[in-house]
């Protein structure tokens, strides 16, 4: 039982010194730079985002930490999936989030913080899997792959209509009926309607 | 790229179990779903950075990432329309307040 | 796309142009005019299951994301079938004022999930996968909160579409390793690179805590009760049968091909986690009175039974369990189209209400019996095949301690099914539930039921066809 | 051929059963009962000519051989595996045949005035008629797949009919609880077949049961625990029997039971459904005996021990009923017993034909008894026998056929039961003398709580009746008198030329060693009983009377009482019978009802888990993602 600790613990040790061994921290470069200061706001906008007690707040947080992610995506020369990113995102989804805080919440209003037994649990179940997880990928090597540029629009098109392998045709037929569905869902169920009379029998039991 | 895959890894696995924690600890509804955005987010890092360092030649992380953000946008539309309905029956977005079936 | 393109991907073509029809109809029709959809979908419910009857020749389209072979054209016949009994039971509601001036969304929304499951179930490629995953859960959420002059209704959607998406972010950041430890996203290269690395196990676990979210395993259930409590009948029935059977088909499909190699890896977590499901399901399902909740725990349950022949892991035990799907599909259409009969005729929705329910409404208090011990497992009812051969497939690798304890939660899950059957039959009631006609598409609904749990039982025909089919997968 | 229409005997029940559960509230109280009763007495006549045809027809040369009049493909599990819906006719389901069937009628016709005016008659009918088709369908199966599913649904139609009386509280437990434990016993019975069936390749009985076959002829080398697989297979089929059969300590629903209306208990309890679990160590006789003899002795000790207990805790009873529950269970102990000490073939093979003997005499008249209780019951509107006594004036015709049944029961010459009885005793006596020993102390104790109840009843303190009791209608007495007739003539039956282990028949000759001794403990039993019984309080005055100037003498009259209070109520009362029924009143039946509690208070405990709360179910969720990826990561990758 000890041992097999023991080799744990060593197995660790080692592959964590070999990666910053191949990080090479000691010749910084621009990437690393940008890097390090986009993992910054990511992390501290994510945790900002799930702790700050006023839900604007939490909101601007979040769109900071989405836009350090369009910022990762830059940095890997993926600027189609960037420019996704800002519209959809911090351009579509965030916009609504902030537009349904505006309709429900009342801007000074602060929450009380949460509970102590829910903090344990929160930390004890995310801790737990983030330890797991950083274990598990730590421990695994990962195959090097060659070098190659990142895809222009040409080809981002040519994927999406594609039929044979490594086309997208289909996914993109198949999202288009599930944002339609969702569409239909959403107004559904946010639009306004009268209540029918009131000798209708209660079902809710 | 001379900043290592793990890096990028273990970024994404923080912000992915930070979203989890924010789940957990939160109560209102909204931010519910904002812990969800998170991530969502973290997993598209996980797939652009692998598809990236790892398997360039088909961009098949790359086409994940662009599919997964319009369902998150999806899901998040269908999910603000119901938080508003619940809203508008108990003028609460609190989640604790709709717990009243249990056990 | 040549015509026998068309031929094989009939039913999403198909399913396609009905959410378009009715989408259109919806938008033309006349002014002011109030109409039923009902029969519309219905009529093209019933189009697409009889088109799903042809003969089919099986292949593969798109570079591999889209597959067929004759086992995925069986199940999807199945859950188009069930879809076509849930929207016969929910055409009462559906023509009641409840719904009014919300007739066709509901037929879009349910049969565009419809359509995230073929795709599910078709699909080669995780990305499709995840799509259809997610075509036929989000919709769902929609119309889980569609009666929306209830609370509950209201608190089940909600409840639905935020697990759901924790769990499918789970899920996604399951496939994300899968993609980043074998390079693919394609089923086919994934299986050929899977071979039990610690990173794999772990993308393993989490992409299929998303799948068993769906299928509502243990631990992964409990949004389950809740949202079945609070959604209307119909979309509950949806969920506990259509949406169930196909994540588990798919589930199967991919523990058998996909992570085939590290079968030996994923026998034991099966194991374990068949047992805690039947366990947990069971004794939450002896307390309760709700009906659609006691429906909730007892499918939790029959999903821990197949598990059981999911574990076992040989070809027994995959014919085996696309038995059960089949025999569940019916059992649990039977019990969720008489609640809804019920709920539809009276507004009761618990247990005491179906006290003395034989003396007043024998036919129905019959089916809900034979659906009932079908679930229980009671001969000669089909039900008790499908956990005979799922349990003979455990029994078979010599998972014996397996099989003792699933029996044993089969016992315990009669006492409680034995509940409802005592009510109805047995217990004394001074305010019965009077005795009521169905409308001849409700009983065309029932009547379904039951020919499929009678013909289920025995027809030898149907397994041994099942058993053929799975040799090719 | 006769044979084909033996189809029908299947058949026409379940015809009825659909008719009447479907349409019978469409239909006349008196209809459905005549439809009922009609259709079974065409059951009984085909059961009897294809029994006869069977039995006395030509062609059998060289013994009765199984045979097989059709089979269906059911199922087809496997190549090996296939489920088939069969009609195997031989000796045994023979005769299986004329006892449903005879016991059925009976009951059919009897219900027809003891049901009289009952809400759901016609429903009651239906069941009936379900219940007669699965148990005809468990007789004939013709492999153990078909039994079982048939073995099912005697549970469930048989739960149905317990629970008739929907009014009472106590009988809807008791149709439960008869339900769920014997369902607790079938899944031993499921993993036997699944084990059994695993390593034979067959679920027929015929492959199972020839001599040559893969299971007597190959037997398998497997073991698990130091014992044979095939030996715990059986054992496990065995404990799907006991459940059926009220075996120790499987056998807590069936006193239970007795809240169901009395025909049922007539039909169900008696003569049918419990001696499923005899049939069922019948039926795979030769596996048992030559290819698992361990497995055969737990059946043998089983019974031996379920034969005594329930006639000790018989003595205890006060409700008629429950003292014919308890008293089928010691008689049901009696028939394992005898076929735990069978050998095979020949002579050898006396205890399986005595089993048979036994199993068609008692089914006679314990028939006979739960249907005169009927009577009883019906004229006096209690069950107890603290209400009765000398009723034998009232109601004279269930007097002497209630009587006949007791003595046959205790064994007395020349009714039925001392033939079969007989022939289990000689059978132990030759093979295991401590079984034997069991024997004749359960047939003195027999006849005594026998006679306890018949005197109780039918003697004893003259009452005052608010009504005063009248006899039961022709519709009931008639089946008492055909059930009488059967009770009286049955035991001439020549058993081992027709019912044997083999299909050779044997002579049988009477051992008077055993015999008369047997006789003799059946008449002290009776006596003691007589004494106690036949009159209140007589029996000091009496004693005090016989020594009448040893007692004029002492003059001390009270000693007798004294002594007598002292040796039957301290002793055996108290020390013996009442400690036995509490046993199993608290113990065997307290635990299961603990397991139950258990279940229930844990599916309590455990409620929290489900708090309605989102993120509650997000922690449990992610938490249980970790820990099955932990485990998976540690013990199965490592």
């Amino acid at each position: 039982m000890m041992e097999t600790i023991q080799s744990f613990m060593t197995a660790m040790m080692n592959s964590v010194s070999e990666i910053f061994a191949s990080a090479d921290l000691t010749r910084p470069t621009w990437s690393k730079w940008i890097f390090m200061a986009l993992a910054g706001v990511i992390l501290l906008g994510s945790v900002l985002t799930v702790t700050s007690r006023r839900i604007l707040r939490a909101a601007t947080f979040l769109f900071f930490t989405l836009l350090a992610t369009a910022g990762l995506y830059l940095l890997l020369e993926y600027e189609f999936l960037a420019a996704v990113q800002l519209t959809v995102y911090a351009g579509g989804i965030l916009v609504v989030i902030v537009f349904s805080i505006l309709l429900t919440s009342h801007i000074s209003y602060r929450f009380d913080p949460p509970p102590v037994w829910r903090v344990l649990g929160g930390l004890v179940a995310a801790g737990s899997g983030l330890l797991l997880t950083i274990c598990v990928l730590v421990l695994t090597v990962f195959p090097k792959g060659v070098a190659a540029p990142a895809p222009d629009m040409q080809q981002v098109g040519n994927a999406l209509l594609g039929q044979d392998v490594h086309g997208y045709v289909l996914p993109f037929e198949v999202i288009s009926i599930l944002l339609l569905a969702c569409m239909i869902g959403a107004i559904v169920v946010a639009r306004k309607s009268r209540e029918p009379e009131a000798s209708q029998p209660d079902k809710t039991e | 790229m001379d900043v290592p895959v793990h890096f990028f890894l273990m970024l994404s696995a923080a912000m992915f179990f930070i979203g989890v924690f924010g789940f957990i600890i939160r109560r209102n509804m909204i931010t519910l779903l904002m812990a969800v955005e998170l991530m969502l987010n973290a997993v598209n890092i996980n797939f652009v950075v692998f598809n990236r360092f790892l398997y360039p030649d088909y961009f098949e992380g790359f086409f994940f990432a662009l599919f997964a953000i319009a369902i998150a946008a999806a899901e998040t539309s269908v999910a603000i329309a119901i938080i508003i309905n619940v809203y508008r029956k108990i003028r609460s977005i609190e989640a604790d307040d709709v717990a009243e079936m249990k056990h | 796309m040549q015509i026998e393109d068309f031929l094989l991907m009939r039913h999403e073509i198909l399913l396609t142009l009905g959410i378009l029809i009715i989408l259109m109809a919806d938008l033309f029709r006349p002014h002011g005019r109030e109409s039923s959809f009902s029969g519309l979908a219905i009529g093209l419910m019933a189009v697409i299951t009889l088109a799903g009857l042809l003969p089919v020749p099986q292949g593969s389209l798109f570079g591999g994301m889209y597959v067929s072979t004759p086992l995925f054209t069986l199940v999807k016949n199945v859950l188009t079938m069930g879809t076509l009994i849930v929207f016969l039971q929910a055409h009462s509601w559906m023509t009641g004022p409840l719904t009014l001036r919300r007739r066709s969304e509901f037929y879009i929304l349910l049969m565009s999930t419809l359509l995230g499951m073929y795709f599910m179930i078709s699909s080669g490629n995780f990305l499709m996968l995840y799509i259809g995953l997610e075509l036929a859960s989000i919709p769902v959420a929609a119309a889980a909160a569609y009666d929306k002059f209830r609370m509950d209704s209201a608190e089940s959607g909600m409840k639905y579409i935020l697990s759901s998406a924790v769990s499918s972010a789970i899920l996604l950041y399951g496939i994300s390793l899968i993609y980043g430890a074998t390079g693919s996203l394609y089923f086919e290269r994934v299986a050929a690179f899977y071979t039990g690395t610690p990173v794999q196990m772990l993308a393993f676990v989490l992409f299929f805590s998303g799948l068993a979210f769906k299928i509502s395993l243990v631990p992964f259930h409990l949004w389950t009760a809740d949202v079945y409590q609070g959604a209307p009948t119909g979309v509950t029935s949806y969920l506990s049968v259509v949406s169930k059977g196909a994540s588990t088909f798919v589930l199967l499909v991919l523990l058998y091909t996909v992570f085939s190699k590290i079968a030996l890896l994923w026998q034991p977590m099966l194991f374990v986690v068949a047992v805690v499901t039947m366990v947990v399901g069971n004794l939450f399902a002896l307390r309760q009175q709700h009906m659609r909740r006691f429906i909730a725990f007892s499918s939790i349950s029959q999903a821990g039974y197949i598990l059981v022949g999911l574990a076992a892991g040989n070809q027994l035990g995959m014919s085996s369990v696309v038995y059960y799907i089949l025999v569940y599909v019916c059992s649990n259409l039977g019990v969720f189209g008489v609640i809804s009969a019920i709920e539809h005729a009276t507004g009761k929705l618990r247990m005491d209400d179906y006290n003395g329910l034989y003396h007043t409404n024998p036919r129905l208090a019959l089916l809900m019996t034979l659906s009932l011990f079908s679930l229980a497992g009671i001969p000669p009812v089909a039900g008790f095949f499908g956990k005979f051969f799922l349990f003979a497939a455990a029994a078979q690798q010599g998972m014996y301690v397996l099989v003792i304890l699933a029996t044993l939660n089969t016992i315990i899950s009669l006492y409680y099914y034995l509940l409802v059957v005592k009510a109805m039959f047995i217990n004394s009631n001074n305010t019965p539930v009077p005795f009521f006609r169905t409308c001849c598409v409700t009983r065309t609904g029932l009547v379904l039921c039951a020919l499929g749990l009678v013909v289920l039982g025995f027809a030898a025909v149907v397994y041994q066809q099942m058993f053929d089919m799975s040799f090719g997968l | 051929m006769i044979f084909s229409l033996a189809i029908w005997i299947l058949a026409l029940p379940l015809m009825m059963f659909l008719f009447l559960g479907l349409a019978g509230h469409k239909l006349k109280p008196a209809t459905a009962g005549i439809l009922g009763t009609a259709g079974l007495g065409v059951v009984a006549l085909l059961s009897y000519t294809v029994a006869a045809v069977y039995f006395f027809g030509p062609s059998r040369e060289g013994g009765l051989q199984p045979e097989v009049l059709f089979s269906f493909d059911w199922l087809h599990f496997t190549d090996q595996l296939q489920v088939k819906l069969g009609f195997l006719l031989d000796p045994i389901s023979a005769m299986m045949l004329v006892v449903v069937s005879t016991v059925s009628f009976a009951v059919h016709l009897y219900s027809n005035g003891y049901m009289h005016g009952e809400r759901g008659f016609q429903r009651f009918y239906a069941f009936l008629s379900l219940f007669t088709f699965s148990m005809m369908g468990l007789v004939v199966a013709t492999n153990i797949f078909q039994m079982y599913i048939f073995w099912e649904l005697v549970g469930v139609s048989s739960y149905l009919l317990i629970g008739f009386y929907y009014e009472k509280p106590s009988a809807i437990l008791a149709s439960k609880k008869a339900f769920i434990v014997t369902r607790f016993a079938d899944l031993g019975f499921l993993i036997g077949i699944l084990v059994l069936s695993y390593y034979a390749q067959t679920f027929d009985f015929i492959t199972l049961t020839s001599l040559e076959g893969p299971v007597i002829g190959h037997p398998v080398g497997a073991t698990f625990l130091g014992v044979s697989v095939l030996t715990w297979a059986l054992v496990l089929i065995f404990m799907g029997g006991a459940g059926k059969s009220a075996m120790f300590p499987l056998h807590i629903w069936l006193p239970d039971a007795m809240e169901g209306p009395t025909p049922v208990s007539a039909l169900i309890h008696a003569a049918t459904m419990v001696v499923a679990g005899v049939y069922l160590v019948a039926r795979l006789f030769p596996v048992y005996v030559l290819a698992a003899p361990d497995a055969l002795m737990v059946v043998a000790y089983t019974g031996g021990f379920t034969a005594l207990f329930a006639a000790v805790i018989a003595c205890t009873q006060n409700d008629i009923k429950r003292v014919l529950a308890f008293s089928t269970m010691s008689q049901l102990g009696y028939m394992m017993l005898a076929l735990g000490v069978s050998g095979y073939g020949g002579h050898d093979g006396l205890g399986f034909m005595a089993s048979m003997f036994h199993l068609f005499t008692h089914a006679m008249f314990k028939a006979l008894l739960f249907l005169g209780a009927g009577a009883i019951i019906h004229a006096v509107h209690s069950n107890f026998m603290t209400d009765m006594g000398g009723l034998r004036k009232h109601l004279p015709i269930t007097h002497i056929t209630f009587l006949l049944a007791c003595l046959a029961i205790a064994g007395i010459p020349p009714l039925s039961g001392f033939f079969s009885k007989d022939e289990i005793l000689v059978a132990a006596f030759h093979s295991n003398k401590l079984l034997f020993f069991v024997a004749y102390a359960v047939s003195g104790i027999t006849a005594f709580y026998m006679f306890r109840l018949y005197y109780n009843i039918f003697w004893g303190v003259r009452r005052e009746y608010p009504h005063p009791p009248h006899e039961a209608p022709l519709s009931m007495s008639l089946p008492l008198m055909i059930l009488a007739a059967a009770t009286i003539f049955a035991g001439f039956i020549p058993f081992a030329q027709l019912v044997t282990s083999d299909g050779q028949p044997f002579e049988i000759h009477t051992e008077w060693v055993v015999a008369v001794p047997a006789v003799l403990i059946g008449l002290t039993g009776i006596l003691v009983a007589t004494l106690m019984y036949k009159s209140e309080k007589t029996l000091p005055d009496r004693v005090a009377a016989f020594f009448g100037p040893l007692y004029r003498w002492a003059s001390r009259k009270f000693y007798f009482d004294e002594l007598y209070m002292f040796i039957t109520k301290r002793i055996l009362f108290n020390k013996v019978s009442s400690p036995v029924a509490w046993f199993d009143r608290h113990i065997v039946d307290g635990f299961m009802n603990l397991l139950a509690y258990l279940a229930q208070r844990s599916s309590f405990l455990i409620r929290g888990l489900q708090s309605g709360h989102i993120q509650g179910y997000v922690f449990v969720f992610v938490l249980g993602a970790v820990l099955l990826s932990a485990y998976m990561l540690l013990f199965v990758t490592l």
